[in-house]
């Protein structure tokens, strides 16, 4: 537990400068492009239709968030990008460490895996929605196509970059299969799975969205289409802002997680 | 104290041959082509000896030092240590590498522990020895520490440390201190020769530093490249325990002298 | 869009409900009679548990019913054709809709008002592989154009802003599209345009229930009691505006969020699914435009011929239009 | 000159074993998956309008590589590619090296880069239809936005990345600004730049794919559909393998640029 | 031939001081904190002479070493070479670092022109000197090879012949062969006292080896921690051409026993 706290402790000495000057800056010009974007849409230079101003985009934003089917498709989104991120990391994790363990099947397997790792997995969603139809399903079939790749082959690779010093140290240790596993080969491949994880949780969300496109019942993606069709365009782009922002916090979990469990990583 | 936690199996260190090396050949393949890496090697190290592997960069120390460990196998020759033949690492064997190699995600007292989890040992029983070894290498109080909280001078006491929590008869040790500067190097050598002269332990240590082998060893074995042959083995006859001072006597300058010149060093 | 969910009343005695899934080629207001169906509890009253799918486009739909792994779906009917051009045995066993689905418009500015003065001009169409291009074909045949060298057609796709945009821009001069595409332009207060379809093509099938023909075979009183259903909830809704107007609100609240829009949306598919000739009752079967639509999409799309008789199926109507009393 | 060929004849020297056995086995497999996919097709478990057999497919492949038209969509969506690949390259390194030149702009823009980055791009494509029309603009854009960030990252990774004993002796040996740019930053970027542009390129093809799919009336994307709504799914599923071919070659090609030109990184 | 590629610019290495450093103190601001690394530093050296640095790690050998080459801005204190104070790196001082830093991308002979291109001195007249350079540090016929084609010794054999490319009249030297083993470090230290000697070039090397200062040296400036200090200025008396053999005589010994005992080495 040192380690983490000793470097959280740095974390918390930022320079003491009361508010830094950049952060002044960016915020300014946060506020220069919200003026411009607002003076475009209101002497009508963009039309409404293509680019509404912010003022009613935020306006947009929180009329979605008082109403509760919003919440509901939400709901739904999450669901799929997560249960699809969890089944791809999963399959992905054991699939590399089975690989990794029994070479003859890494070395039969690898031309597939290189070719299937170049087909453009969006390609596939018509063929999902046609094989999964338009439930949940194919939407985390997507999710799980696409976010399989990053997480297999780095695991792979992190499993398999395990240091020779290490191995005979444990081979001197007479150490069992099991242990040399367990202990070794899996903590020193973490970091690489979780740079794996990170890459494809924003996967998982775009391989949702991207099915929801297709067609869905439910889902962030099936609102961005329903009000795209309905030429409620500030809808659209307060819901394409909170997908965003969703994206964002997903990130920063998964980032904060691997700081967490890869916590031996952080000084480096 | 060193004679508590580390206790000379037998009693008295006997003159008998520990170590047995005959007519040891290596070869590795690489490419399809077959290269000799150690040939026609013959030697017998002692109980209780402190023995120093000398000799320039790829003539095959490393290597000998992983046969003798079973860490490789041998092309052809036998190693019998306590007069069994070396199959496969023995617990009565500690190894210790170049790198410290301490498993990042462990604190130093986890680190420490690992021989013993990996041997399914007693680790209740082991926890109690760990106190009395970090202050046998000067690091009490380290428990917690993380790796990369720790110097590399330290990090390679703890990994000195992990070796010892066996209690290995003979001490394999392939030039442990390499990576630290001089000075740090010269102080973990005289902890490391107090622990082995007190103990009893057999030392078998790779260096490249001639003072370094010198000041140490009872007994350097000095080797040619091309493929990795014995140039020399010698007795090095001071008393014990060992001091720096030697290195004024004439004694010392005629060994290291002749060292330098079987090595082709200087001028 | 609730469309699974909604009704839990239906929960409790599923037991002795025939559960079917119906897969829709649109979802919320251009399938409205489905949803009012379920919430009114039409379908429990015919003993049916229905699970409504929806997707995107008419070609899903029919590849699903096609391949048998759903066996009941409602779609623009034009997706069809493709079908019944590979043989694939889906059956037609009501017309939802009796006008036209598609149209072909001009800005009212343009000042264009036939057909023929399109000769030169670009117009847009959803995609060149879509179902109404050879549509676009026939009614600029009619007129004595041909498609390619009179008229150039060009994909703008089916999202009103882009089509907004290509107006705007100059891009098109006309578009044809399904007409559930162009209610939201026709909500726009600055956009107003003209209809260039001539009569015959009016009566052109658009919408319809199709059922895998195995199954129809076998099971035709379930589809009897779907399409009672469908018929029942049109009738409801013709007469109910502002109830219907409230289901569907509660159903798909997100595209109820802005009324005007709303109300424009299901006032115009209301009056698109409701009958022309309402003596003939709901679902009727106009032969001769199926034949037309057929013909239209001959060369073109379809190159085998088709016996429309195989794949239309008036038998169940009687029985369908069999609720008012 | 000299390194490279090292390295080619090295790898010219395959261990002259015939043929290898996992060759051997990953063929056997592949004939396989064929023979059951065409069992499956063939006595029909799987109706042709969801899965094809691959007979069928193989037929369309070769009927779509001898039609004309193919050539012409194909040429669109690879030029869309490419011109959103090399756009959003250069966009993307010239953005980085300004950014990194003016400490302060990266401190001011750096909020937005990380928010910028979190924004899911797909999500982005019925916005880019609506503003840049339904032919290749919109497409080119996607393209572009989507494989603007890893080569932005990298690129101001890489120039980051010099290491401050390469700094001390440049300034040792009184370079100028410009020299220490160009014979060292940039340089040392390399690898990293290229890493960058290799995620972009497969990126940039997905861009282009997912645009058409919104709607377009050239691309392999557009045909995809088309032959999707005509049920025509043995042509769909031989769009979908000849686009994975593309990517694969696409992929192959940067991956063969890369060790040409970053040739010193190639004994790592 | 030393003599025909590195001619000393003065005729007869004259005895004045070229060096000239005066109450030199060194402050490092870190994390707001003042940490003081060089606290009254007095040094002066004279024109031709080899002189190391040796101390603790951490000392502060690398932040003077830095600060004479105009690399870092001094706290306070005066550092004067040929009597013009020191503010930017100077084109008559060589720089010369642990690691080699050679470009990857660049060959042998193009990573020896740099820092004429970085100087833009005349690349035509440089690329005649090569071939004697790398004969001089015995690396002849590999002008067209990349630095991962070579061996670590080899890297800083080239990097010493890119610090000479410019002929500078004083040679920096921050642990040059530190991270080579020790048979190799020694041959290139005879290579380089060869080359310092015959061209009467200043030297100041940074080291953590006792032996290959004295060996080396004609002084010693024997360093002491927090903050760095000069413990002593040790003329270290040998005649020259300097020969292993001094390491059999009492006064090595001595040296050795002295400076050991300075820093607290050994036992
Ligand atoms: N696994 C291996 N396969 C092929 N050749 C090997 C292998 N391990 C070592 N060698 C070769 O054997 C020779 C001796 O290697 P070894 O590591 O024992 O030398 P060393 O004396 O320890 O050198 P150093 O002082 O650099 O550590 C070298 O030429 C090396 O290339
Ligand atoms: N840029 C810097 N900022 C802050 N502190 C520094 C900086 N450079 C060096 N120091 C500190 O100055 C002290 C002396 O560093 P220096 O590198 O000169 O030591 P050294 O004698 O060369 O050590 P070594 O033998 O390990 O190379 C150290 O405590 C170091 O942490
Ligand atoms: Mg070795
Ligand atoms: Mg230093």
């Amino acid at each position: 537990m040192k380690a983490i706290t000793t470097s959280e402790q740095e974390i918390k000495i930022p320079k003491p400068k009361i508010i830094r000057i950049e952060y002044l800056l960016s915020l300014l010009l946060l506020v220069f492009i919200l003026v411009l974007w607002e003076v475009l849409s209101r002497f009508k230079i963009v039309h409404e239709l293509i680019l509404p101003g912010p003022m009613v985009v935020i306006g947009s934003m929180f009329e979605l968030l008082a109403a509760p089917f919003f919440y509901s498709n939400l709901g739904v989104t999450l669901f799929e990008t997560l249960a699809g991120f969890a089944l791809g990391s999963i399959f992905s994790i054991v699939l590399a460490l089975i690989v990794v363990s029994v070479p003859i099947l890494y070395k039969v397997l690898n031309p597939f895996i290189i070719i299937l790792q170049a087909v453009p997995k969006v390609a596939l969603a018509p063929i999902f929605v046609t094989w999964f139809g338009f439930g949940l399903t194919a939407k985390i079939v997507m999710a799980i196509a696409i976010c399989f790749f990053p997480t297999f082959i780095n695991t792979v690779v992190g499993l398999k970059s395990v240091d020779e010093d290490s191995k005979l140290l444990f081979q001197s240790m007479v150490a069992s299969k099991k242990d040399l596993f367990l202990k070794l080969s899996l903590p020193t491949a973490l970091p690489y799975i979780f740079a794996g994880l990170k890459a494809s949780l924003t996967f998982a969300l775009i391989g949702a969205i991207v099915g929801e496109f297709m067609g869905a019942d439910k889902g962030i993606g099936m609102l961005i289409n329903t009000f795209n069709f309905q030429l409620e365009m500030d809808k659209v782009y307060a819901l394409i802002i909170i997908l965003s922002i969703i994206a964002l916090l997903l990130y920063l979990f998964i980032e904060w997680l691997d700081k967490k469990i890869v916590f031996w990583t952080d000084n480096k | 104290m060193v004679n508590e936690i580390l206790k000379s199996s037998d009693e008295v260190s006997t003159n008998q041959s520990q170590i047995t090396i005959t007519n040891l050949y290596k070869t590795f393949e690489r490419d399809g082509k077959e290269k000799e890496v150690l040939r026609d090697i013959n030697l017998n190290f002692k109980k209780g000896e402190f023995i120093s592997l000398l000799g320039p960069s790829g003539c095959g120390k490393s290597t000998l030092l992983k046969l003798i460990g079973g860490l490789i196998t041998k092309s052809t020759g036998s190693i019998q240590i306590d007069s069994q033949e070396v199959k496969d690492p023995i617990s009565k064997v500690g190894f210790m590498f170049q790198k410290a190699v301490l498993l990042p995600w462990r604190t130093v007292e986890q680190n420490l522990i690992l021989p013993i989890e990996l041997a399914k040992g007693n680790i209740a029983e082991a926890k109690l020895r760990i106190k009395d070894l970090l202050s046998l290498v000067g690091l009490e109080g380290y428990e917690h520490y993380y790796p990369n909280e720790l110097s590399g001078g330290m990090q390679q006491r703890i990994s000195l440390a992990r070796t010892l929590m066996t209690n290995p008869d003979i001490l394999l040790l392939d030039e442990p201190f390499g990576a630290l500067d001089e000075f740090t190097r010269e102080n973990l050598n005289f902890s490391l020769m107090d622990i082995a002269e007190k103990s009893g332990k057999t030392v078998v240590l790779v260096t490249h530093s001639i003072s370094e082998a010198v000041l140490m060893s009872d007994r350097i074995i000095v080797m040619g490249i091309n493929p990795g042959h014995i140039l020399e083995d010698m007795k090095i006859d001071f008393q014990k325990p060992r001091t720096d001072k030697i290195i004024a006597t004439e004694k010392y300058a005629q060994y290291m002298l002749h060292i330098r010149d079987l090595l082709g060093v200087g001028r | 869009g609730n469309s699974g969910e909604s009704t839990g009343q239906g929960s409790t005695k599923s037991g002795d409900l025939t559960k079917i899934q119906v897969i829709l080629a649109a979802e919320g207001t251009p399938m409205y009679y489905a949803y009012v169906a379920k919430e009114k509890g039409f379908f429990e009253a015919e003993g049916l548990d229905v699970e409504l799918v929806s997707g995107k486009g008419g070609s899903y739909v029919v590849q699903q019913v096609g391949a048998g792994t759903v066996n009941i779906g409602i779609t623009a009917v034009s997706a069809l054709v493709t079908a019944w051009d590979k043989a694939i045995d889906i059956r037609s066993v009501y017309q939802i809709n009796v006008t036209n689905l598609f149209d072909l418009i001009v800005t009212e500015e343009s000042g264009i008002k036939s057909v023929e003065e399109l000769k030169g001009k670009i117009v847009g169409v959803t995609d060149l592989g879509g179902g109404e291009v050879p549509m676009v074909k026939s009614i600029l045949a009619h007129a004595g154009l041909t498609a390619d060298t009179d008229v150039t057609l060009r994909a703008i796709g089916s999202e009103a802003p882009s089509i907004l945009a290509a107006f705007e821009k100059g891009t098109i001069d006309a578009y044809s599209g399904g007409a559930h595409d162009l209610v939201s332009l026709y909500g726009q207060d600055n956009f107003k345009s003209t209809s260039l379809i001539p009569e015959e093509f009016k009566t052109l099938p658009s919408t319809g229930i199709i059922v895998n023909g195995k199954y129809l075979d076998s099971n035709p009183e379930v589809v009897t009691k779907f399409a009672r259903a469908i018929a029942k909830a049109t009738d409801f809704s013709i007469n109910n505006y502002d109830q219907t107007f409230e289901i569907m609100k509660k159903v798909f609240p997100e595209q109820y969020m802005d009324e005007k829009i709303a109300n424009m949306f299901l006032t115009t598919f209301i009056g698109l699914s409701t009958p022309i000739e309402p003596e003939k009752g709901y679902g009727y079967i106009y032969e001769d435009a199926w034949q037309l639509m057929v013909d239209q999409f001959k060369g073109d799309v379809i190159s085998n011929d088709i016996n429309i008789k195989d794949y239309l199926d008036s038998s169940l109507l009687q029985e369908i239009n069999n609720f008012k009393n």
